[in-house]
């Protein structure tokens, strides 16, 4: 290594510049062979620059794709004003669409339509596409084949989670049969305690798996 | 219960509508209506924001009945749909565009009100609720509609945070070269063939390959300097197709003046050399 | 401004955010009228945050445009290994060149010109010279003796050609039955029909041991 330049400098230059996550695998690859830190070293000194940024503009964080460098939450209203435009509101049917494929996926369009009660416009599943925040995984076995969609890895990402785990709790539903019975809350096929307890998880298809 | 309520309060994403507890029907003006105009003159374009801001049916009876502070499990079926049906029929009036799924709801509803009227069979404990599904849904909905804000609070890039980008001194970054596969570089063909004209003669159509591999093969050979002995470019092993493809590759390279060919004298062994080319 | 978060940590934000330089006058940009700093505070800032820097993987250097936050000289080369695993394509230019040497080999620039109708740029000849596709067989016997290309046994091979005569004729690559009409680049749309032809890969396990 290189001096007063070591380990911690390298991280830190590389999750600056990154523009993205960078998982420890891909930290400890940019390194040789012969000078490479073994995997703790690299968690440590993870930790070590999080600490640092405890009251700096930035700070570490973890999510889906690894870790990320990020200009604090503290700051942005006064960072924001870097770019002319506003960051983008997206309408609550976006929103509503967005939540359900998170929570819910793999799921057609139909369904969404018959848990939202309205239809789902082209447009709103083609933005959501086109950011990236879902894709395709495969049809439904029906007739039409409507195809299944779910959130990628840039959806977490973007929502700063590490996993769909993260997503907030959905709320409960109460069952009006049971009212008054609450000792039989077990029995509903809903898991009342943590609403969805394991979204299902869709293992990233080649092409999902290296965007970043 | 709370967590449900305050879904109901962030609702429609426009600050000025309703809120909590005793909402408001619209407020208009700044001054909170809190009951459906009889003859009070509302602005219209207020009133259709308003109205245009539910996401459909569910929507609108989730806001019925939060208006309210009923429980979604107890929902005065016939009150609400009486509301409901009212709504309707001014969105209606103001020619919002309406959803079909509104008046498939209102019929819905008004089949459930039916069945609470009728006596309920006194063995038939075990039957259905006809509000079960409607609350069922009602419910999923709403878990979903909570869902969508919680997710819209959530910190997220280009608004809440930003990612960083800081630069590399240039030199320091070397690029792997990226892999190409063959259907590309026939493609960028296509679209040149589309534009040139010089391949549209048949005579080229039908070039072998071959002979242009050759020629640039003979021309290396040649390249290194000095004369190469005419026989020494054929392959007798390759077979008389070889040796055909090798002598066309020498005539369209010396038709094309890259080469020459020299004799010292006549029935000396003929040598090929570079043309204009001490190289 | 925002407890612990001040004019520093807005800068220090503001210069990691923008990717690019900016100057004393940007940054006062960000502030409101009634909570701007004066011009010297930021540069009494700018002087504060680039000796935090001394001993990390960043510094902060003045440029023409301004103030720029890069990564140091001397983590560089590791930091640039980030770069190694995602090459860019090759641009539409660099293909068609190559395949006029390989199907009209050899083959000079001006000829590639006359065809392409467009200049060809020195950087196209150096990547392709440089992967070992194409080398310089002989000069043209005219004014200037331009450099005559051709395609090298790497080319054939990288493409898994045995010779040239493998190549497709020209008549075959007019054909739209043989290539299809356009790259096919397996992109997310919103097509039921051919959107994904794989079948739906949705695993239940917990993503948790997934990170890439």
């Amino acid at each position: 290594m290189t001096g007063a330049f070591g380990l911690k400098q390298i991280i830190e230059g590389a999750l600056l510049a990154a523009g993205g996550p960078l998982t420890p695998d891909q930290l400890l690859g940019l390194f040789g062979e012969e000078e490479r830190p073994d995997r703790d070293q690299v968690l440590e000194t993870l930790a070590s620059l999080e600490a640092d940024y405890a009251e700096r503009g930035i700070e570490l964080v973890q999510v889906a794709g690894g870790y990320r460098v990020q200009v604090r939450r503290e700051v942005a209203p006064w960072v924001g004003r870097l770019w002319e435009e506003k960051p983008v509101r997206y309408s609550r049917a976006l929103l509503e669409t967005l939540a359900l494929i998170a929570y819910r996926q793999p799921i057609t369009r139909g369904e969404i339509e018959d848990i939202r009660g309205v239809s789902v416009s082209t447009s709103i599943v083609k933005t959501l596409a086109e950011r990236e925040w879902i894709r395709i995984v495969g049809h439904r076995d029906v007739p039409g084949r409507p195809a299944l969609y779910a959130t990628t890895r840039k959806f977490l990402d973007y929502f700063g989670l590490r996993s769909l785990n993260d997503l907030p709790t959905l709320a409960e539903i109460r069952d009006p049969e049971l009212l008054g019975d609450e000792l039989d809350l077990g029995e509903m096929d809903e898991s009342p305690a943590q609403g969805d307890p394991s979204p299902p998880v869709v293992v990233p298809t080649p092409e999902a798996g290296r965007d970043g | 219960m709370s967590e449900i309520e305050q879904g109901g309060e962030v609702e429609p994403r426009l600050g000025e509508l309703p809120a909590q507890q005793e909402m408001p029907f619209a407020i208009v003006q700044g001054a909170p209506l809190m009951a459906l105009p009889q003859d009070l003159y509302i602005p219209p374009d207020a009133l259709e924001v308003f109205l245009d801001s539910f996401e459909g049916p569910l929507d609108l009876l989730l806001y019925l009945i939060r208006r309210q502070n009923l429980d979604i499990l107890e929902i005065p079926i016939a009150d609400i749909t009486d509301q409901y049906i009212e709504y309707v029929e001014l969105m209606k009036e103001l020619r919002l565009e309406l959803a079909a799924e509104y008046l498939v709801m209102a019929a819905m509803l008004a089949e459930i009100k039916s069945r609470m009227l009728l006596p309920r069979p006194a063995e038939a404990e075990e039957e259905e609720d006809p509000r079960a599904e409607l609350v069922r849904r009602l419910q999923e909905y709403e878990r979903f509609k909570r869902a969508a804000v919680e997710l819209d609070e959530l910190p997220r890039l280009e608004r809440d945070v930003f990612a960083v980008q800081a630069e590399v001194p240039p030199g320091h970054v070397r690029r792997l070269p990226p892999e190409v596969d063959l259907r590309e570089v026939l493609l960028a063909l296509r679209g040149v063939l589309a534009r040139a004209d010089l391949f549209t003669s048949h005579r080229v159509e039908r070039e072998a390959l071959s002979v242009r591999e050759r020629m640039s093969l003979v021309l290396e050979r040649v390249q290194a300097g000095g004369f190469v002995p005419f026989a020494h470019l054929f392959d007798l092993r390759e077979g008389r197709a070889g040796v055909v493809v090798t002598f066309l590759a020498l005539l369209e390279l010396i038709k094309a003046a890259s080469i020459e060919l020299v004799q010292a004298e006549p029935f000396a062994p003929i040598h090929v050399r570079l043309r204009g080319g001490e190289a």
